[in-house]
């Protein structure tokens, strides 16, 4: 293996224009989401607008930055599809946490 | 050939263990009769599934121990076999599994005319809360809760003056009337669990928890805290008293309100300063047989 | 420095292939075999005794050590059970057994028995030793970082066990740890005793990462040439499934170590809410106990798996072994097994039906968790299939697996129960959980563990453990540990709570007095049969029947090293090549019972084998 | 990095090459590095204890009723005697955005065998990891001058400090890892153990530049990271 590393070394490394770019994207993308803030946009529109940069730039960053893009999709497929748990993870959380407010909004400032 | 003798009298013992058990659950005394019939049920099913499962095991260890020189059956899979053996599975399990959601549906969904008991937890004991004549109980918080104050009620919220409080271990309940248990610990986690009840839930510190029933038979039942809540866990017990209609609102006319023990505290010096009933931490059986 | 492969930079291809590439078409060779894609490894011999047995870079090695260790923690949770029961069967016997004293044993037993003991037997012991083996590599990839797994997991041990000698002893807090209870007066140990238990699992999970890497990467990236995926016995399957399922569930774990320190030692109120202690309110509030039972059942019901899983997976091959018959099913047994693992991180909050959590959950992990009965199921009908027509050896390995699948049976079926929400409701906290979990996941993967010792122990020591003596052990383990076990879940329908330092005489209790002291009886002789195995392994050392190559006339590779025990480096000058899966036992047409996986199918041209 | 290649194999593309590497013997990942792939698995798990982190997090604050303090009233820093919300935030972050390009274009160089330049690089993104820790440094000192503290802060809710210093804390600590590894890295390759293959001092394995692009991962993988904890802490 260390001969056929030695010969793709040699061969097609990414041009560095493709870094550069991204690189420049992601900074773009940072002000956008500093934005955000600075502007105060509030409820569903920053919501969306927090989790729309925030994706794009996890997504340049794993799939240039860390190569993913060019990897073979059997690495690719084993490392996204975990994130279901995550997902469902969080989601539980989200009305987890939102009837914890609840009972103790109700119980114990509100009444009834 | 012994060896499936021996498994065949474990299959056996198990069955007739079960039949012939002295041991089984106690009479129930609330509306959760779904839940046994859920039990059994479910008992039908898997325990068919085990007895086939084992004697057919069973059936191999006598018929294919090993033989010199017998050739075992080659074949990988059995596609259509697999198919059929799926499909039952999953028809048996949806099977146990509707019940089941049917009844928790009836569990989450509490009745409107259910009376809500506020059960309070502490470590290591109980006590109990009635609406008064508004039929609501007033908010309340732990940090509120003091001598003059036992159940941290809101000073301020006008659905808490009528509540009905039993500082004690024991409650009353009417008998044909489902109950709105609300569960609140001010330490730790608890557990209201009556067995005859069938049903339970975590007292859970920082939110107030919900179960009910309706308990439909007419005698003393003891309640064990049925989640592990420290070193005296074992000695958290107190007692539910299911009561005739006239019984019960005897028991309840007898009882104080926030707004009577307001009243008797500002009567009261505060020289003998009542001792306050979290600090019993003493715990041993023979205090526990006293009470 | 290894100087022997200083040299071998590159590799070589090894075997009869390659003659006819992929794409020529014409007249394929019957034996092709890809040419090797890794590059010979890397392997450090160790030059001291130290470095031979202590600091040892050898997977096999370090797969001992964690037997070893494991097993320690397993005697010492093994009295703490005897300590229990003691007091649950007679109480008041024991005068020193105080109801602090039994919550420590509780705790510690089962957070020994489920995390130091069978995670660590089967991911690090038999992980360890039979990955490398079976897949056909020279050792795990990060033979370094291996060791330090080890000593990782060893320095857990070794902390966890210092915390029966701090001030305020071990926590007793339940292996659950929930809090706010866990770390506040009135549970024993909330001191030092926690501390060193979180402190304790965090190491653990460090160590395991490190060892978790190393089987997945092993099993991934460095099986021999003609292993694919679907040629691995079931053992790799399943420890490959539950080290991916510790992988991902032990981060929860070490997240809620870490937040529950932090509530300890910085007073931060992650888990705790406003809390009354002893009438003066603690400087806590705000935080949510039950955040900490997901995040530990995140990581719970996923352990639950990473103990199963792997004893799924070796029950396959040694009944298949023993069975003299193929594995029914084989690939419908690898996707249960992965579906199994992928389902169990749905599941977690049917551990927490009545905790207080938000109720229409409820619905959700019923149907998850009962969707997970099915290719249990399946796995049970393909264990019984596999012996159905097969040419079945009643020696000890094959009792260990009956003995499995009674248990297991047992155990998963009250598995429905307890899974079924509201079936679960009066069940829950009562000894039918206690019962069910033990039946499961205790003695089922016990039964496994004992068979595999019996199986494997040949290969290991060189020695055959003696029969007779492993008949005893067997059916004094099993129906003891059944007739412990099984009557149990009748305590719980009676209502007895589980986690009870003693019952006093409530009336629905009095009656299960008799059948306390018979359970316990039953625990100690258990216990005590153990000594059976110990005797038989010292005896079998000394005067023991040296074992021939090979004796369970297996296919799989572990077998086919170039010595007994294996050596470092496990085949010698060549790796295996494989050929086929490991389970065609009386293949039609062949001469013996069984094919090998290094057989090539042109030296057995004329048996009729399917396609795998 | 290049595309991954096997010598003497056509790789096929997409799904179907997918399932041909699954159902493929010896190796899943195709031309991956073994310490690659341990790599990435480690990071699988590492996001699991980031999502947990996070998870905890987002139940803390949504179900607390006491008010959570306002993120951008926090962290604003006096410019000019003006106050500007996150200036420290967004500074770190272009901070540590810059690093990650450093490392990406050192990988790039590492596979090249650009030995120099690859090194001047490695140094550049420790150098900027560097600045990120003092900078965070800077930020936990200030909050603590204003009260803020673990078990309680003067702005609302308690868990706020909890949340804020555990999980900047452990990200923090990431970062400063990363840092000493880029700094062993950097000297590393200048002493040129990445071009002869010389044995690692505990591992006593052989170098290669793949290890640049192993350390790479993790180094992305911490600015991933602080993109959730941006978007998740500090504008939310």
């Amino acid at each position: 293996m260390e001969e056929t590393k030695k010969k793709s070394d040699q061969s097609s490394t990414h041009k560095i224009g493709i870094y550069l770019w991204i690189w420049g994207l992601l900074f773009v993308l940072s002000f956008f989401s500093y934005l955000v803030d600075w502007y105060q946009f509030q409820g569903l529109l920053r919501w969306s607008l927090i989790l729309f940069f925030m994706f794009l730039k996890a997504g340049l960053i794993m799939a240039f930055f860390m190569h993913l893009y060019w990897e073979r999709y059997a690495l690719v497929n084993v490392l996204l599809w975990p994130m279901t748990a995550i997902v469902c993870f969080v989601a539980l959380m989200v009305a987890e946490g939102k009837y914890t407010l609840f009972s103790r909004l109700f119980y114990f400032f509100v009444g009834g | 050939m012994h060896a499936g003798i021996i498994f065949f009298l474990v299959i056996l013992g198990s069955v007739l263990f079960h039949i012939f058990t002295p041991w089984y659950w106690t009479d129930i005394a609330s509306n959760w009769q779904g839940m046994d019939d859920t039990i059994t049920l479910t008992f039908w099913v898997g325990g068919g599934v085990f007895v086939a499962v084992c004697l057919f095991m069973v059936y191999c260890v006598f018929r294919y121990s090993y033989k010199e020189g017998r050739k075992a059956e080659y074949k990988p899979e059995d596609k259509k076999l697999e198919k059929i053996l799926t499909w039952a599975t999953t028809l048996g399990v949806a099977a146990l599994l509707a019940p089941g959601l049917i009844i928790w549906n009836q569990y989450v969904n509490v009745p409107k005319n259910a009376l809500e008991v506020d059960v309070m937890a502490w470590q290591w004991g109980w006590q109990y809360r009635l609406p008064g004549e508004d039929g609501k109980l007033g908010t309340t918080k732990v940090t509120n809760i003091n001598d003059e104050n036992p159940f941290g009620i809101n000073v301020d919220d006008p659905f808490g003056r009528d509540d009905i409080l039993v500082q004690s271990d024991y409650i009353n309940l009417e008998n044909n009337k489902p109950v709105k248990i609300l569960l609140r610990s001010v330490d730790v986690l608890h557990n209201w669990y009556v067995p005859q009840f069938r049903s339970k839930m975590d007292a859970v510190p920082g939110i107030v928890t919900f179960y009910w029933f309706e308990p439909n038979k007419v005698g003393e039942y003891e309640v064990l805290c049925a989640e592990y809540c420290g070193v005296g866990h074992y000695a958290m017990r107190g007692g539910v008293e299911v009561q005739s209609t006239e019984d019960y609102n005897q028991w309840l006319s007898e009882q104080e309100t926030f707004q009577d023990l307001i009243a008797k505290q500002e009567k009261l010096e505060f020289e003998n300063k009542k001792i306050v009933k979290n600090n019993n931490f003493i715990l041993n059986k023979d205090i526990y047989k006293e009470e | 420095m290894s100087d022997e492969y200083e040299n071998k930079s590159s590799y070589q291809a090894q075997s009869s292939e390659t003659i006819s590439g992929t794409g020529s078409g014409v007249s394929p060779d019957m034996d092709y075999v890809r040419p090797a894609e890794n590059p010979e490894q890397d392997l450090y011999h160790a030059h001291s005794f130290i470095e031979k047995w202590v600091f040892c870079q050898d997977a096999k090695v370090i797969g001992v050590q964690y037997f070893l260790t494991a097993v320690f923690t397993g005697v010492v949770g093994l009295i703490l059970s005897w300590l229990m029961r003691l007091q649950l069967g007679f109480p008041g016997l024991a005068g020193f057994i105080t109801a602090e004293h039994y919550y420590q044993f509780v705790t510690m037993h089962g957070m020994i028995m489920v995390v130091y003991f069978l995670t660590a037997l089967f991911l690090g012991g038999f992980g360890n030793y039979l990955i490398p083996l079976m897949v056909g590599a020279r050792d795990m990839v990060f033979p370094y970082v291996n060791m330090l797994s080890f000593w990782m997991f060893f320095v857990a041990v070794a902390v966890l066990m210092a915390s029966f000698f701090v001030p305020g002893g071990p926590t007793g807090a339940g292996w659950t740890l929930y809090p706010p209870q866990t770390i506040l007066e009135g549970t024993p140990g909330h001191g030092w005793g926690i501390l060193l238990m979180l402190i304790s699992l965090s190491l653990f999970v460090i160590g395991f990462t490190m060892g978790g890497l190393n089987y997945m990467i092993t099993i991934l990236q460095a099986r021999t040439r003609g292993m694919t995926l679907m040629r691995m016995p079931l053992t790799v399957w399943g420890i490959f499934t539950a080290t991916v399922l510790a992988m991902l569930a032990f981060p929860a774990l070490l997240v809620s170590s870490i937040m529950m320190t932090l509530d300890k030692l910085l007073g931060t109120s992650f888990f705790m809410p406003t809390i009354l202690k002893a009438g003066e309110v603690l400087e806590y509030g705000g935080g949510s106990p039950i955040l900490f039972q997901h995040l530990f059942w995140f990581f719970g019901h996923p352990e639950v798996y990473i103990v199963a899983l792997p004893a799924f997976g070796i029950v396959s091959d040694l009944i298949s072994v023993h069975a003299r018959k193929n594995i029914f099913g084989y690939r419908m047994m690898v996707w249960a097994i992965v579906g199994i693992g992928a389902l169990s991180f749905f599941v977690w909050a049917h551990h927490m039906y009545v905790s207080g959590m938000n109720p229409w959950f409820g619905f959700f992990f019923a149907s998850t968790t009962l969707i997970i009965a099915v290719p249990t199921a399946m796995k049970v009908y393909n264990w019984i299939l596999t012996l159905w027509r097969g040419n079945i050896r009643i020696n000890t390995v094959m009792l260990w697996c009956l003995g499995f699948i009674v248990t297991f049976v047992n155990g998963g079926i009250t598995g429905i129960f307890l899974g079924n929400v509201s079936v679960d409701v009066p069940l829950s906290d009562t000894y039918f959980v206690v019962a069910h979990f033990h039946m499961v996941m205790g003695i089922a993967p016990l039964m496994v563990i004992m068979g595999a010792i019996y199986h494997w122990f040949p290969l290991v020591a060189g020695k055959m453990l003696d029969e007779k003596l492993g008949k005893w052990h067997f059916w004094t383990t099993f129906l003891g540990a059944y007739s412990i076990y099984f009557p149990m879940h009748y305590l719980g329908f009676i209502g007895v709570p589980r986690r009870y330092y003693e019952m006093y005489d409530s009336p629905y209790m009095t009656s299960g007095v008799g059948l306390n002291e018979f359970i316990s009886t039953a625990a100690f002789i258990v216990g005590a049969a153990q000594l059976i195995l110990v005797f038989n392994i010292v005896k079998t050392m000394k005067t023991g029947k040296k074992a021939e190559k090979n004796p369970w006339k297996a296919n799989s590779l572990e077998w086919f090293t170039s010595t007994v025990p294996p050596e470092h480096g496990n085949f010698g000058e060549r790796l295996p090549v494989v050929h086929r899966w490991p389970y065609d036992y009386n293949v039609p047409g062949a001469e013996e019972d069984y094919l090998p996986q290094t057989a090539a199918p042109s030296e057995v041209a004329h048996t009729e084998v399917e396609k795998t | 990095m290049s595309d991954p290649k096997i010598e003497g194999f056509e790789l096929e593309k997409g799904f179907r090459g997918m399932a041909k590497d699954t159902g493929s013997d010896q190796t899943m990942f195709k031309g991956v590095h073994w310490g690659k792939a341990m790599m990435w698995i480690f990071l699988l798990s590492d996001t699991f204890v980031f999502s947990c982190f996070l998870i905890a997090y987002m139940k803390g604050r949504a179900s607390t009723p006491v008010e959570w303090p306002n993120p951008s009233e926090v962290f604003a820093l006096d410019a000019f005697g003006v106050p500007v919300p996150l200036l420290l935030i967004a500074l770190m972050t272009f901070v540590l955005i810059t690093s990650s390009g450093t490392m990406a274009l050192a990988v790039k160089y590492g596979y090249e065998r650009n030995r120099k330049m690859c090194g001047y690089l490695i140094l550049a993104t420790a150098l900027g990891g560097l600045t990120f820790v003092g900078m965070q440094a800077y930020e936990w000192s200030k909050l603590i001058h204003e009260g803020v503290r673990p078990w309680e802060n003067p702005f609302g809710a308690a868990q706020f400090g909890s949340f804020f210093f555990m999980i900047t804390g452990f990200h923090g600590t990431h970062v400063s890892i990363g840092v000493i590894f880029l700094f062993i890295y950097c000297y590393k390759v200048f002493a040129g153990h990445y071009d002869e293959g010389k044995r690692g001092w505990f591992t006593k394995m052989r170098g290669d530049y793949v290890e640049v692009e192993i350390l790479g991962l993790y180094w992305h993988f911490v600015d991933l990271v602080w993109v959730f904890i941006f978007a998740f802490f500090y504008l939310w």
